[in-house]
């Protein structure tokens, strides 16, 4: 099993991880909720289950929207979704002053830029096909709600697995997000998807909404990550608990 | 729920009255199927001329994909040759949707192997789809949750011009409904062989994981006890071959549009697996049942014998897609996506409520009664009437003729005679370019392995690796293997080598091999030389069985795998799960490291 | 520039599982006007130069052969227009 | 049966992975009388009842909403039929 995990000053006991609450929600369709949860806990934190129908957040601290294809990626991935009542109060919570912590990944990067809570938009792969991959990339920007962890530039390996991940954003909008740096992760060696600039996962102006497709849930136990050894997606969890603990939010 | 199909519905309805009283009324019996001595049979079983409704569920319950009727007297082996020991690990045997495994810690693996072969070469994208929507409702029926699938393919000639159409549409139906269930993939094969050109193998293997406690069985009892269909709606999926039966009075037969084929919905899947476990949890149901080949006559004639009662229910209360359905249509309907329960009358409310939340749409149909017998009304008319035992259990069983064909000492006479090649470099490049060497990787990257997070090994290992407790490492291993050439060869030996290179597989990884499943592709049983090889093969895999001490749990058998007279290869899919205590001790296949020793092990 | 349309829609008898999920979505979003959705696909078929009969013809044949797929859809429409 | 047809399509300016896959592909199948082509969606709405001016403006606002999404699509047509 993997031993807890974190950066934090080490006077902070794992009751004080403990307090910080990390939503998981699922929506009809997700996959990656129990994972996601499985990561919230390895970092330390409560993971907390927050369901698409639900009308309140649960006090929790930070969220993360995990992948899947809720309503079957059905019209476009996240359309539907995107909708749900507990939706309303993500977006809300994300653009208060308190600036909630909000991760996407893979579908719920989708559901982001449904929500416009990011911008662009993903179409399906340019090879058209779905993909199953350990990805390399490189962390172009330590200084999100999610990435604190990380060491600029440094390249991490991640799962990576979808049929509509290509990322798209007019011209305007990409050179905007490089100029603000708020691509936070580009695909290093090989681009799976087509995706504009290479680009995995980007943020909001703020840094605290993050969407990205490969999955950092994904790699956080050895034996079950890429090549049965990686746990870089690690890093993206230790980082909100040392946001949320930081006192973000206090 | 509200039904509004009963007042759409105009055409004459054959009831059991009216049966009894026209008895000679002509029935499209040869057209569904049924042979003289069959539909003669059932004439004698009822007393009487069966009912239009009757019809549609004997012609589909005893057709040989499900009776078994010509595999039955062959499969018993696989009963006959289990030893005590064998027994010693199996919770649920042959019969059941599928066989449960003891794995120790109060957790139980159930798993099984099918094929999706016909309807794959039809519509390849959604005939491999709903292959693997229906193995992995056989997994939920037993009350577990599905953890994983493997998916053993088969295609003809890579270089024919039909090859590209199955192969894309095949593996992208595989993964887009896998991927979508959220279950890793874990393992497969991928031949290509011109036998199977107009006959591609589909096989689907999908494993799941339960504590004992939970396991469910298919059976109805407790009077009073109500039994209700939820899932998707019935619409006129797989009936097109009956459409003799879009006319219920058989005297205007008007043209029916009833689609041959069958379209997966993976999102009403997983929305109806994370029911299910909702539904075991509190457990609120009773009994349960898929509903694949044969649909609602499959499910009510099924539960019902297994139960000690009877089931009493009214069919125009089921949710149709396509209103115009009749009654024998809507008992043979393969609709995707939809199962049935028994309930306690205290728990439908804690039922509906579970129902509201993932806004799946069901229908109560009626209860189970302590007739003994399955009756189905429409609209109160009374148009089944049967022992369901003689429906679900008691169809034909033949004990079809066949004979070890004269052209095999040929064959197995004719064996290399050429020289070995000066440069043996090139021949391990020419050998490893060849299709079924070359890596597979073009298939499996596009299937989910990560998702669940207990994936410890897939493609390229020799066996796919799950673990099923986070806190001890408890896990299972599986892998499924088969050669067609060696079981046209030596049926008897290649169905033994078989059973031996899973069971090695799954050894090699580190797991001990406990229980075996197995798809059994052959041509028609009609014929005395495939029937030969199927026989062959049967006892062949029994007998390794017994020597190697793990148990066929279950499986499926594809007959009919011809086209123009010819055959497939005799080809007998044998999956086979280990146990490890700590998945993290498996040994993946290949070298790792520089410097390694390499030893080479057996004879 | 001139194009062809071609629209291309499920058989009717066949399963809709988009049509299905959108149908269940409207009325939350306050849309009950719709009691069944069905999602199909639209294709532009760009000509350089004139449409005539023959290449209408054309895109007839590709619309039954690549565009959908038979055993499953129909082509509802293949149509010039010129905007 | 009354219907609402919603045509949407992929803004021009985007690039189209389904409709650049076609276009590879027709040339191989002996089309080349087409030099371009996109693939977007029909949607039929079912109506029970009249499609009045009302019902045609709650379907063009479903079209914006949910049945696209305006960052990379636009909605060519919201249309009654009735065949
Ligand atoms: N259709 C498939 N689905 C999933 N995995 C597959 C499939 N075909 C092959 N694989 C996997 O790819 C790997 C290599 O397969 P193969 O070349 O057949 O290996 P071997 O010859 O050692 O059996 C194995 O892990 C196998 O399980």
């Amino acid at each position: 099993m993997t031993e807890l995990i974190t950066d934090l000053s080490a006077d902070l006991s794992s009751a004080d991880l403990s307090s910080a609450r990390v939503g998981v929600i699922t929506f009809p369709g997700t996959l990656d909720d129990r994972d996601a949860a499985r990561a919230v806990r390895f970092s330390g934190a409560t993971a907390v289950e927050l369901w698409h129908a639900d009308a309140e957040l649960k006090d929790v601290d930070a969220v993360v929207i995990p992948g899947g294809f809720s309503y079957g990626d059905y019209l476009r991935a996240g359309a539907i979704s995107r909708f749900a009542p507990l939706m309303a109060k993500v977006i809300d919570a994300a653009n208060s002053e308190a600036k909630l912590p909000v991760l996407g990944i893979c579908n719920g990067f989708q559901i982001l830029t449904e929500s416009h809570l990011l911008p662009g938009s993903m179409v399906k792969n340019d090879h058209l096909k779905f993909i199953c991959r350990d990805q390399v990339l490189r962390v172009e920007n330590t200084a999100t709600a999610w990435t604190s962890a990380f060491d600029a530039g440094q390249e991490i390996t991640v799962p990576l697995k979808n049929q509509d991940g290509q990322y798209i954003a007019d011209e305007k909008t990409l050179d905007a997000l490089e100029a603000e740096g708020r691509v936070v992760f580009r695909y290093v060696g090989f681009n799976p998807n087509g995706s504009r600039r290479d680009i995995a996962g980007i943020a909001n102006a703020a840094g605290n909404v993050v969407g990205l497709m490969p999955h950092p849930e994904h790699a956080v136990e050895t034996g079950f990550g890429p090549d049965h050894t990686g746990t870089d997606g690690l890093g993206f969890f230790s980082s909100v608990l040392h946001t949320i603990l930081s006192g973000a939010r206090a | 729920m509200t039904n509004s199909s009963a007042e759409k519905t105009s055409f004459n309805i054959d009831t059991v009255a009216n049966a009894a009283s026209t008895p000679e009324t002509e029935l499209p019996w040869a057209e569904l199927g049924l042979k003289d001595n069959e539909f003669a049979r059932i004439n004698e079983i009822l007393g009487r001329r069966p009912t239009a409704a009757e019809l549609a569920m004997y012609s589909v319950m005893w057709s040989e994909h499900c009776s078994y009727k010509s595999s039955k007297v062959h499969l018993r082996q696989f009963g006959d040759k289990v030893t005590p020991e064998m027994k010693e690990h199996l919770l649920v045997g042959i019969g059941e949707n599928a066989g449960v495994v003891d794995i120790g810690d109060g957790w139980a693996v159930t798993f099984k192997v099918e094929s999706h072969n016909h309807p794959s070469f039809v519509e390849p994208y959604q005939g491999a789809a709903t292959g693997i929507g229906g193995i992995v409702r056989d997994i939920i029926s037993m009350g577990a949750r599905p953890v994983a699938v493997m998916d053993p393919l088969r295609f003809g000639a890579i270089d024919h011009p039909d090859t590209a159409r199955l192969v894309h549409g095949i593996v992208s139906g595989i993964g887009g409904y896998g991927n979508s269930l959220g279950l890793p993939n874990i393992g497969g094969e991928v031949v290509f062989d011109s036998v199977y050109q107009g006959n591609p193998l589909v096989n689907a293997l999908a494993v799941g994981v339960l504590r004992h406690e939970d396991i469910r069985l298919a059976n109805a009892s407790g009077v009073g006890n109500r039994v209700v269909l939820f899932g998707a709606r019935t619409g006129g999926d797989g009936i097109g071959g009956a459409s003799v039966l879009a006319s219920e009075s058989f005297d205007d037969a008007k043209p029916s549009k009833r689609p041959a084929v069958q379209v997966g919905d993976p999102f009403a899947e997983k929305v109806l697996i994370e029911c299910c476990l909702e539904l075991f949890k509190a457990s609120i149901v009773d009994g349960i049942q898929d509903l694949g080949a044969a649909g609602i006559s499959c499910a009510t004639s099924e539960l019902a014998s297994n139960g000690e009662g009877g089931m009493h229910v009214e069919l125009t209360s089921v949710l149709l897609r396509d209103p115009t359905l009749t009654p024998g249509e809507i008992l043979m309907s393969e609709s995707q996506e939809r199962m049935m329960a028994v309930v306690t009358p205290e728990n439908v409310a804690a039922f509906e409520a579970v129902m509201a939340k993932w806004d799946v749409e069901y229908s109560w149909l009626g209860e189970v009664t302590d007739t003994g017998r399955l009756i189905i009304d429409w609209d109160g008319e009374t148009i089944v009437d049967v022992d369901p035992r003689t429906v679900a259990h008691d169809g034909p069983v033949y004990n079809r003729p066949f004979h070890r064909p004269e052209w095999l000492d040929a064959l197995q006479a004719d064996s290399f005679k050429g020289e070995v090649p000066a440069d043996l470099g090139a021949a391990v490049v020419e050998l490893m370019s060849s299709p079924n060497m070359a890596s597979k990787s073009w298939v499996t990257d596009q299937y989910d392995r990560y998702v669940q997070g207990n994936t410890a090994q897939a493609m390229p290992d020799d066996a796919g690796v799950i673990r099923v407790d986070e806190s001890t490492g408890l896990g299972v291993a599986l892998s499924t293997d088969a050669n067609g050439r060696y079981c046209y060869l030596n049926p008897r030996e290649g169905a033994k080598l078989a059973l031996a290179e899973a069971y090695r597989n799954v050894a090699t990884s580190g797991a001990r091999p406990l229980a075996v499943t197995d798809c059994l592709n052959f041509g028609s049983p009609e014929d005395p030389e495939v029937m030969w090889q199927f026989a062959e093969s049967v006892t062949g895999l029994a007998d390794a069985c017994q020597e190697l001490g793990v148990p066929v749990t279950g499986g499926n058998v594809s007959l009919y795998n011809q086209t123009g007279g010819v055959p497939i290869h005799p080809t007998p899919v044998v999956g086979v799960l280990g146990v490890f205590d700590d998945v993290a001790r498996r040994t993946p296949s290949g070298w790792r490291e520089d410097g390694q020793a390499i030893y080479l092990l057996g004879t | 520039m001139p194009r062809i349309v071609v629209d291309v829609m499920l058989k009717p008898e066949i399963l809709d599982p988009q049509g299905k999920a959108i149908v269940g979505a409207l009325p939350r979003l306050g849309f009950t006007e719709f009691s069944g959705v069905r999602q199909g696909k639209r294709f532009e078929l760009t000509v350089d130069g004139e449409i005539t009969e023959a290449v209408l013809a054309k895109a007839r044949e590709a619309a039954e052969t690549l565009l959908s797929n038979p055993v499953i859809e129909d082509v509802v429409k293949v149509e010039a227009v010129d905007d």
